[in-house]
């Protein structure tokens, strides 16, 4: 049911447009693919690649977002990652952080572990999912069109916004980002709160 | 269901003894996140058409699986990776207070050869962690051990109705994916 | 102890204030490290603790639905400059395991504070697997872990381990007993 | 949302389960932690119960291994909002297996009782059969009232699953009922009755 409409964005591209006009967002990246894609748009000291614990990258953002109330926060992660953390999309509509957006870049796929297919291949409905939890704004991302609407909400709308955007399954050349965790840690706050 | 490509026997050889290893046992239900290290197996798995796979959000849902399975008549077997081993802890009390066979199979990451630093910590523990939730464990790093130690762990878990791992080290796991 | 009276209203007994309560010296040592999230499940012994950060105007109460979530929220929490603690029973620990791996990696700091259930008198057959493993399953990815088996070392021990997370950068929990949080008798 | 609107819950949830469970014919029953168990057990401690007492987040799933085994019968799983947010992941698992015998009801009084009636996420706005909708349920529903749940008497049993319904039930815990606090004893005496004198497969 939820493949009933043609998939053509690439995850790259839609990555790079959604970070182009980021400002001084922060980024949290979940597992995998979509670190590599934030990467390939271009490391900055406001990202941080999360590299373990698969269903934290929504959760992270919620408590950075809560934190830095004036700044844009984006959560950019994948559907196996967000399917692993399902439960915190009730946690952060409860909150309501104003600042606070996700994006899923849904492939339908488990990138990392071989391109098996996810829930979201037989039609689980994460957005819907959002929506329930109560999320302020939701969105599906199927075309370039689509994508020139959503990128606004995600980076000004009133949160919480969750927007997923299906993209095609191919997997896009690895650009790895750093993962030495102390030491993101220390140049994301240096940069952020000019302290170590 | 998974239209992936399936590392091949050459690449992970004792997959196929596990999976006859399996149906001995006459192992109606899996229950798996994908992962490759289990990658082969988990395709026997859902070639089988004796075995009902189940793709799962998280691991924790696996063991609770396998406690109905149970319930029901039937036996399960879960794979996971070691990650996916300390979203269960909790979950694997049930296990224990209930006295219901529980076979686990579990791939190593963090652990031989790790060159990913955010695997180590969780890899590291593993063995550990399964322990404090009390399941008994058998490690395994020689591929041609593999399905006897499976074999033995079965007939422990559904004769002695105890929680079981198998830990597939890392050394058996790597298919050369991703350094 | 107190608890004894699982239906009583936290609210009334956090105010009672006969003596006073040890969930009143943690949200001092809170508050001391200038805390400013509290990620937390409900859970009847921190009730009264819970609800004074709920009142706190400095201190967001964020409510999970499942404990790992909160690894995550303080994570990001640092991450922005501030820092947390989550508040939990013991049987939570079990589902937070994997998601440790994170601060540990990252060497960031995290403070626990997990009421214990499964040990001392209790009732429930169902919690005693899980509180039997609890500090080992918390060592295994490398926690450190303190205690704490009376209500007067609570205040002091929950101190340490906010100096060792905060200021020496560690993961650490403070383990209070079941003896301090009492236990629940439902057969009367 | 529609349900943070503050309309008097009618239903009383040990009368709404007993309703439930009035015609549950040889369905199984898995309840989930809490109050949920009393709940259940108020209507009858008979061996199809299977009260899963050690953990949130797990009776869902139990009830989808048990319904996979035995496709033959029904099987509930009658368990509290709480529990089944600890869980949520659960539902998209069960809604991509289409499990057809199997029915969620989720007792929704917005409170942990167990630990002194603190708000969960329901009580908040979070939408439990939108949820389930989304996640693929062929059925979910939330109901409140008398009406409402003359219909999930039906239903849970009759509609092809998996099948969701949410009760909002009044803001209480349930009176304690004597249950038999043992899994080992549960889970064998469940066993005995559904698969006879086979107790070692």
């Amino acid at each position: 049911m939820a493949n009933a409409k043609r998939i053509t964005l690439d995850r790259r591209k839609v990555v790079a447009r959604v970070l182009r006009d980021r400002g001084d967002a922060l980024l949290i990246t979940g597992l995998g693919a979509p670190s590599f894609d934030a990467m390939a748009a271009g490391d900055s000291l406001n990202n941080f690649y999360v590299w373990s614990g698969m269903g934290s990258a929504v959760p992270f953002g919620l408590g950075l977002a809560c934190a830095q109330p004036g700044r844009r926060v984006l959560t950019v992660t994948g559907d196996g990652e967000m399917l692993m953390g399902l439960g915190s999309l009730a946690t952060v509509a409860v909150q309501r952080p104003a600042n606070f957006a996700v994006v899923v870049i849904d492939n339908q796929r488990y990138g990392e572990t071989g391109g098996q297919l996810t829930h979201t291949e037989f039609g689980v409905d994460i957005p819907a999912m959002a929506k329930g939890a109560g999320f302020r704004e939701v969105a599906t991302v199927y075309t370039n069109a689509e994508l020139e609407e959503a990128v606004p909400l995600i980076l000004k709308g009133e949160g919480p916004v969750f927007v997923t955007v299906k993209v095609r399954p191919e997997p896009a050349k690895i650009v790895l980002p750093p993962r030495d965790g102390p030491m993101m840690r220390h140049r994301f706050r240096a940069n952020l709160l000019g302290e170590g | 269901m998974a239209k992936a490509p399936i590392p091949t026997r050459k690449q992970q050889p004792w997959a196929d003894p596990v999976h006859g290893v399996l149906r001995d046992f006459d192992i109606r239900q899996m229950a798996y996140v994908p992962d490759g290290g289990h990658a082969r197996l988990i395709g026997l798995c859902l070639a089988d058409p004796k075995m009902r796979s189940v793709l799962l959000t998280t691991e924790e849902e696996g063991v609770a699986q396998m406690a109905g399975a149970w319930l029901g008549g039937q036996r399960g077997v879960f794979l996971t990776q070691s990650g996916g081993v300390g979203n269960c802890i909790n979950m694997l009390s049930v296990i224990q207070e209930c006295r219901i066979p529980l076979l686990a199979l579990v791939s190593m990451r963090g652990q031989w050869g790790e060159t990913f630093p955010w695997q180590v910590p969780m890899g590291q523990g593993t063995q550990a962690a399964l322990e404090a939730a009390n399941v008994i464990v058998k490690h395994v790093d020689e591929a041609d051990q593999v399905a006897e130690t499976v074999r033995a762990a079965a007939a422990m878990a559904f004769n002695t109705s105890r929680a079981v791992a198998v830990v597939v080290s890392q050394r058996l796991t790597e298919t050369g994916g991703r350094g | 102890m107190a608890q004894a009276k699982a239906k009583a209203k936290p609210k009334s007994r956090a105010k009672a204030g006969a003596a006073r309560h040890w969930t009143a010296d943690i949200f001092d040592v809170l508050k001391r490290h200038n805390l400013k999230q509290v990620a937390y499940v409900p859970d009847t012994g921190q009730a009264p603790l819970i609800e004074a950060c709920i009142r706190d105007n400095e201190i967001r109460a964020i409510p999970l639905t499942t404990e790992e979530e909160g690894i995550g929220v303080l994570a990001g929490a640092h991450l922005g400059g501030e820092e947390g603690a989550l508040l939990l029973q013991s049987s939570g620990i079990g589902n937070c395991i994997n998601m440790l791996g994170v601060p540990i990696e990252c060497r960031m700091p995290l403070l626990m504070i997990v009421t214990m259930r499964g040990e001392w008198g209790e009732f429930n057959p169902w919690q005693l697997p899980m509180s039997q493993g609890t500090q080992a399953a918390l060592e295994a990815v490398g926690v450190i872990v303190l205690r704490a088996d009376s209500a007067e070392r609570v205040g002091e021990t929950v101190a340490a381990a906010a100096k060792m997370a905060f200021d020496a950068g560690r993961v650490v929990a403070v383990l209070i007993g079941q003896r301090v949080v009492g236990h629940k008798n439902w057969d009367r | 949302m529609a349900g943070r609107k503050a309309k008097a819950e009618e239903l009383q949830r040990g009368a709404a389960v007993a309703a439930i469970l009035k015609r549950r014919g040889d369905a199984l029953v898995v309840t989930g932690i809490g109050n949920a168990v009393h709940d259940v057990a108020a209507s009858g401690d008979v061996a199809e119960n299977f009260y899963l007492s050690g953990i949130m987040g797990g009776a869902a799933m139990v009830g989808m291994g048990l319904a996979l085994a035995r496709p033959d019968r029904r099987v509930l799983v009658i368990t509290g909002d709480g529990e089944m947010l600890a869980g949520i992941g659960s539902l998209a698992t069960i809604g991509v297996e289409k499990v057809p015998n199997l029915a969620i009801v989720v007792i929704d009084n917005r409170a942990y009782a167990a630990t002194g009636m603190q708000a969960t996420h329901t009580a908040r706005g979070v939408d439990l059969a939108g949820i389930a909708k989304a996640s693929g349920f062929n059925h979910a529903v939330a109901v409140s009232d008398a009406a409402g749940l003359r219909a999930v008497v039906d239903d849970a049993y009759e509609k092809p699953g998996p099948y969701f319904a949410v009760l909002r039930v009044k803001s209480e815990g349930s009176p304690r009922v004597r249950v038999p606090a043992d899994g080992t004893f549960t889970a064998r005496r469940f066993r005995r009755a559904l698969l006879g004198d086979e107790m070692n497969p």
